[in-house]
């Protein structure tokens, strides 16, 4: 099966469009990703194509039609619910808390909840504290949900499938910067299953565990340290939650380093969660150093673009966590 | 405020009349086994809002579909759910319909069209829109009633759930329980315009008031309404004006209310006012209605004793259904 | 709808025309700026609906206070904040009102009364009962105005907020901005009834609704409001009609609505239209109308100036004022 | 000084009352916190005391009264809102991410939003998934915001007091069941700083890390391994965000050992957070034994009484890891 090349934004169109021509039960619904093509141009050609049966344009009422979104899960549909900026997931975060992921296990195991929540997150547009964040951490603490953040086009269409096919609610959390970048993705049919990390590139000296738009930043670093002769191994986790333990596991054992990368603010971010996986595991024993967590500096994304950047990790920084870690 | 006018049968009296005092010893059965320290947690009663529970429902489809509060135990009653597995739940148990693992806020029965109770004020509307919206995608002629407060009509949820149904015109009609109170906060408190019907018309939605104490009012209320959504035109407020004579949950000293209004209310008692009618108007005799009661003592008298009876879940099974596969 | 019919002072009458035009300047530096890549993020132009800004800021009393969304520049520019600091604080340079850490959605200026704009559709409302609490509890006469759209109408918080301010007596003044659209999405396809007046009722809340391209229609209708307001009546929703000319933010592309449309509004453009009532009325010459025009122009080309002249902040300070001490 | 003797629930309202009666601008609001004196009882005569206008009784609207408490306090006042429980947090939490902690930095640092959140945390009243959570990993990921959690009388008061205090919106979880319990209380006036943590019990050979209810099923895990011989440390860390890290770094270096403990769920936790912050730090090269997250299952919080029990950290499991932490 050949590769074609596509943006991130296509690659996720594509898994929408052929999902919702599989299945008719599959359909989206969300502010403007109608005729406006959605906030970031998501939507494409799809009202075209759907129809407003299928695409379904909706007041600004996100607690109201993730609501919504539910109660149709519940109830035979598989919504695929958008919400513009993964900020306003906390204008209805208890649909995300309380709700969503609760009904199945609250009700005795007697329905399930088939649904997907979009959601564009990350900054570097300079959109400022409101419209920034990556906010991963805060929905990775709810049992009953599922969260995925694809970094390529390949895996964003493989994982947005399963998404979608999943039987439980998935929080799914575009990177906003990668929308426009390339890849290249399988012609045809196929999917990545969830909860599955990726490797994106081997190595033996040093793992770093990121995800989402930092994956990039990390394998930028990677190359530049392989021509200094160090060879560092990026576990791309494509799915946070649940987590592919295994995978980190694993690769910690055999590098003997660890360092974490993610756009998040430091504190209360992932990265305490991958690090705790490490040392509470076997692999702890097989650790040489610290475990380094680069992450964002705990401070509301600043508007000025020398601000944003400069509390965000870059391959710089990466760059010099790893030569500490391996010091 | 509707009156009743209907002549109704006595098949049909009585099967309100059921309902009601069925739905009236489940309340207290759970308050009495709660005291004894045999229920654990906590409940949210209504004694007194039975017409509520027994009007609107019959007033629907059997088909139709229902989403309630955190009390909503008479609701489901009527809705003809099975009061053993429901009290069982209650009682924690691995028969209940949660299999243990809801309790009294989250008790459902897909079957029955019960999608359960809800925890948080404010989020059962927008999900109510998400079931009546599967109906409409699918054609099916069957309406959602969701239930909720006085209190809780001030959630942001239930704006834009009301705005939600309006705009779409989904089948969902707004069933709400203006009992005066919210938790112990008198609505005149709350809200500067305490007819809380009167927010229908922002939405461009038909509101309907209803005397919640009589239960044939509140039957023909909701019939119209449920006719006006079944004709396609739209979601439909029903504001029902009633009283809770229980606490609001175990934890209410009822020091926001005087003795004399509770007393008050207790005369309005919608059992009691609706055996008077049954028998002023010659449907059914004493015998019959005393029989009803009887029937529904022991129905939840053997409920009470099926759930003493039932197992507890077994910590083992705890994981199972986080996820579904 | 309200039609203007005061007769007007020359100096009232060139405030006015002043502040519609320093906004409207404001927004066209942005939108240039924007486009040459020289500032940074986002931005959501307001032009068209700067008789809303200007007539609505007029009708308030100076000490009153506002607070804004992500459409906020003119409301601002007309409540007196300086246009070098805004400008500056969009070029996220370091002399802007917030340092550069806000951008354009977030301007503020605590001395003029302006407590910023907001991000997040729906929050400031509730924000704003808080800020007219203040003024309540401290027995300030100071009225708290707050602009949303009518997309953000539906918006749970706006709810929440209205009653609240009604329950509550605050002195706040609902702004609702109705130009027809929330982003690409046409009111009437998101309400039943797009009367959006018609919900005031719902609270117990007065309602007015006004042409909002007209400048003194708004600002005598908002007058009227405040009075009402600063009586102790309680709050007031206030429609202003009017019209986004411009596209919603830099993503737009304008595919929702027709040419003509945008067309026919330029028509009805408020800064034309009042020029033509001063001059048809004698308020004002040709000249004088030519001379605040200019005078707009100066300011705003020199707060460009300013801006670019102004360093960006630097990083070391960063992490300044995440907490106050 | 002396002590007296009272309930958690007296000392947070004789807090509530000194502040109230010290300066004319705090005040609160919430639901039923006035002739009902609030669900848990808290207000008690509250009311009586201060009238309607310094304990104000909203309508059911979180997000609107939570806004109005950010707006008063951003032009002077210092309001006190209660939550009724921790889970409604999720129907306000815009203003709890996006807005109190936020708008100060945003606007330049011109304004500060000095505010308490109060609210009623945890499970173990059969009040099944959505009355039962524990939240605090939601609310410390969040910079701008700090995060209180007290689990004695006298923690509660002082730290209280400080809360009402500081000039930063400050979330203060109180402890369900550890309303009714008593401890002692100095008399007179005295505050807690937060940010610092307090050794509820010295130790040499392991340190637990705990807050909350937590602290007491650890205090009492420590006095049965005390009985053993085994010596362990108790760190109630009592302010969450920021955490007191020297305080951890210090008592792992010389312990040797760490095991967390607390109630919420464990994926995504503050447990990791607490690991993280220990292996990214110079105590990573004292650790002898992986760290060990004690918390509850993931699962949402059932309302069968065994199932609840079953999912929590209880003693003979905190025994359980101290002791495999140590072998
Ligand atoms: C979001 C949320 N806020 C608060 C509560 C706590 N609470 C439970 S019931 C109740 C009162 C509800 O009043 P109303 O809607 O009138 O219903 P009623 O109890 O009178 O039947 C309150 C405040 C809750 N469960 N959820
Ligand atoms: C909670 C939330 N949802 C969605 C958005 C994205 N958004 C920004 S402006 C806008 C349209 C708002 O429409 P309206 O309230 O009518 O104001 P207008 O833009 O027309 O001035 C949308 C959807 C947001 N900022 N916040
Ligand atoms: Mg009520
Ligand atoms: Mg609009």
């Amino acid at each position: 099966m050949g590769k074609i090349e596509m943006t991130y934004k296509e690659a996720i169109r594509e898994a929408l469009a052929e999902e919702m021509e599989r299945d008719e039960n599959v359909y989206m619904l969300g502010e403007d990703i109608g005729i406006y093509k959605g906030a970031f141009g998501v939507s494409g050609d799809l009202y075209d194509r759907f129809g407003p049966e299928r695409i379904m344009e909706t007041p600004i009422s996100e607690t109201g039609f993730m609501g919504a979104a539910i109660g149709s899960a519940m109830t035979g549909m598989r919504p695929i619910a958008e919400i513009m900026f993964s900020d306003f997931l906390c204008v209805c975060y208890d649909m995300l808390v309380n709700q969503a992921p609760k009904l199945r296990y609250m009700l005795g195991g007697n329905h399930s909840v088939p649904m997907v929540m979009r959601t564009a997150s990350g900054g570097g547009t300079g959109a400022a504290a409101q419209h920034s964040q990556s906010l991963e951490a805060l929905l990775c603490h709810t049992p009953g949900l599922k969260v995925v953040i694809p970094s390529t086009p390949e895996d964003a269409k493989g994982l947005l499938k399963s998404s979608i096919r999943d039987n439980n609610p998935v929080m799914f959390l575009e990177q906003k910067l990668l929308y426009n970048t390339k890849g290249l993705v399988p012609e045809g049919e196929y999917t990545i299953p969830l909860g599955v990390a990726d490797i994106k590139k081997e190595g033996s000296d040093c793992t770093i565990v990121t995800y989402g738009r930092m994956v990039h930043f990390c394998l930028g670093a990677a190359e530049k340290l392989a021509a200094e002769g160090i060879n560092v191994e990026v576990i791309d986790l494509r799915t946070l939650y649940p987590m592919d333990k295994p995978c980190i596991i694993e690769s910690v054992k055999k590098t003997k380093h660890c360092i974490i990368v993610h756009e998040a603010v430091k504190t209360g971010g992932l990265g305490g969660e991958i690090a705790a996986t490490i040392t509470e595991s076997e692999a702890f024993n097989y650790l040489d150093a610290p475990i380094i967590r680069l992450a964002s500096e705990d401070v509301p994304v600043p508007f000025c673009p020398i601000l944003e950047k400069g509390v965000l990790p870059d391959e710089d920084k990466i760059i010099a966590a790893v030569k500490k870690t391996l010091a | 405020m509707k009156k009743k006018e209907t002549v109704i049968s006595k098949e049909f009296g009585l099967k309100l009349l059921s309902d009601m005092h069925r739905s009236r010893k489940f309340e207290e059965q759970v308050q009495k086994y709660f005291s004894l320290g045999m229920i654990h947690g906590t409940t949210h009663l209504g004694i007194g809002e039975e017409a509520t529970a027994a009007g609107t429902v019959a007033g629907l489809e059997e088909r139709d579909e229902i989403i309630t509060t955190h009390r909503g135990h008479s609701q489901i009653v009527c809705k003809g759910v099975d009061v053993n597995l429901m009290m069982a739940e209650i009682f924690a148990k691995e028969t209940g319909v949660c299999k243990g693992r809801g309790g009294s806020m989250h008790i459902c029965d897909q079957a029955k069209g019960v999608w359960s109770g809800n925890g948080i004020l404010g989020s059962a509307p927008p999900i109510a829109c998400g079931i009546a919206l599967t109906r409409k995608k699918k054609g099916e002629d069957k309406v959602t009633a969701v239930f909720f407060g006085d209190g809780s009509s001030n959630e942001g949820g239930c704006h834009e759930a009301m705005n939600l149904a309006a705009a779409w015109n989904l089948p969902v009609m707004f069933v709400c329980i203006n009992n005066t109170y919210g938790m112990s906060t008198h609505i005149s408190k709350v809200m500067k315009n305490t007819n809380i019907s009167d927010r229908a018309a922002g939405y461009g939605m038909k509101a309907i008031d209803v005397d919640g104490n009589d239960v044939l009012a509140v039957y023909e209320a909701v019939k119209e309404a449920r006719k006006y959504i079944g004709e396609g035109n739209g979601p439909v407020l029903v504001v029902e004006h009633s009283y809770r004579i229980s606490g609001h949950s175990k934890s209410d000293g009822n020091l926001y209310r005087t003795k004399e209004e509770i007393a008050a209310w207790r005369e309005k008692c919608p059992i009691k006012n609706f055996k008077a009618y049954l028998l002023e108007n010659g449907i059914a005799t004493e015998e019959e209605l005393a029989q009803v009661e009887a029937d529904a003592t022991k129905a939840l008298d053997d409920a009470v004793q099926f759930a003493i009876d039932s197992p507890y879940p077994s910590l083992d099974t705890v994981l199972d259904d986080v996820y579904a596969d």
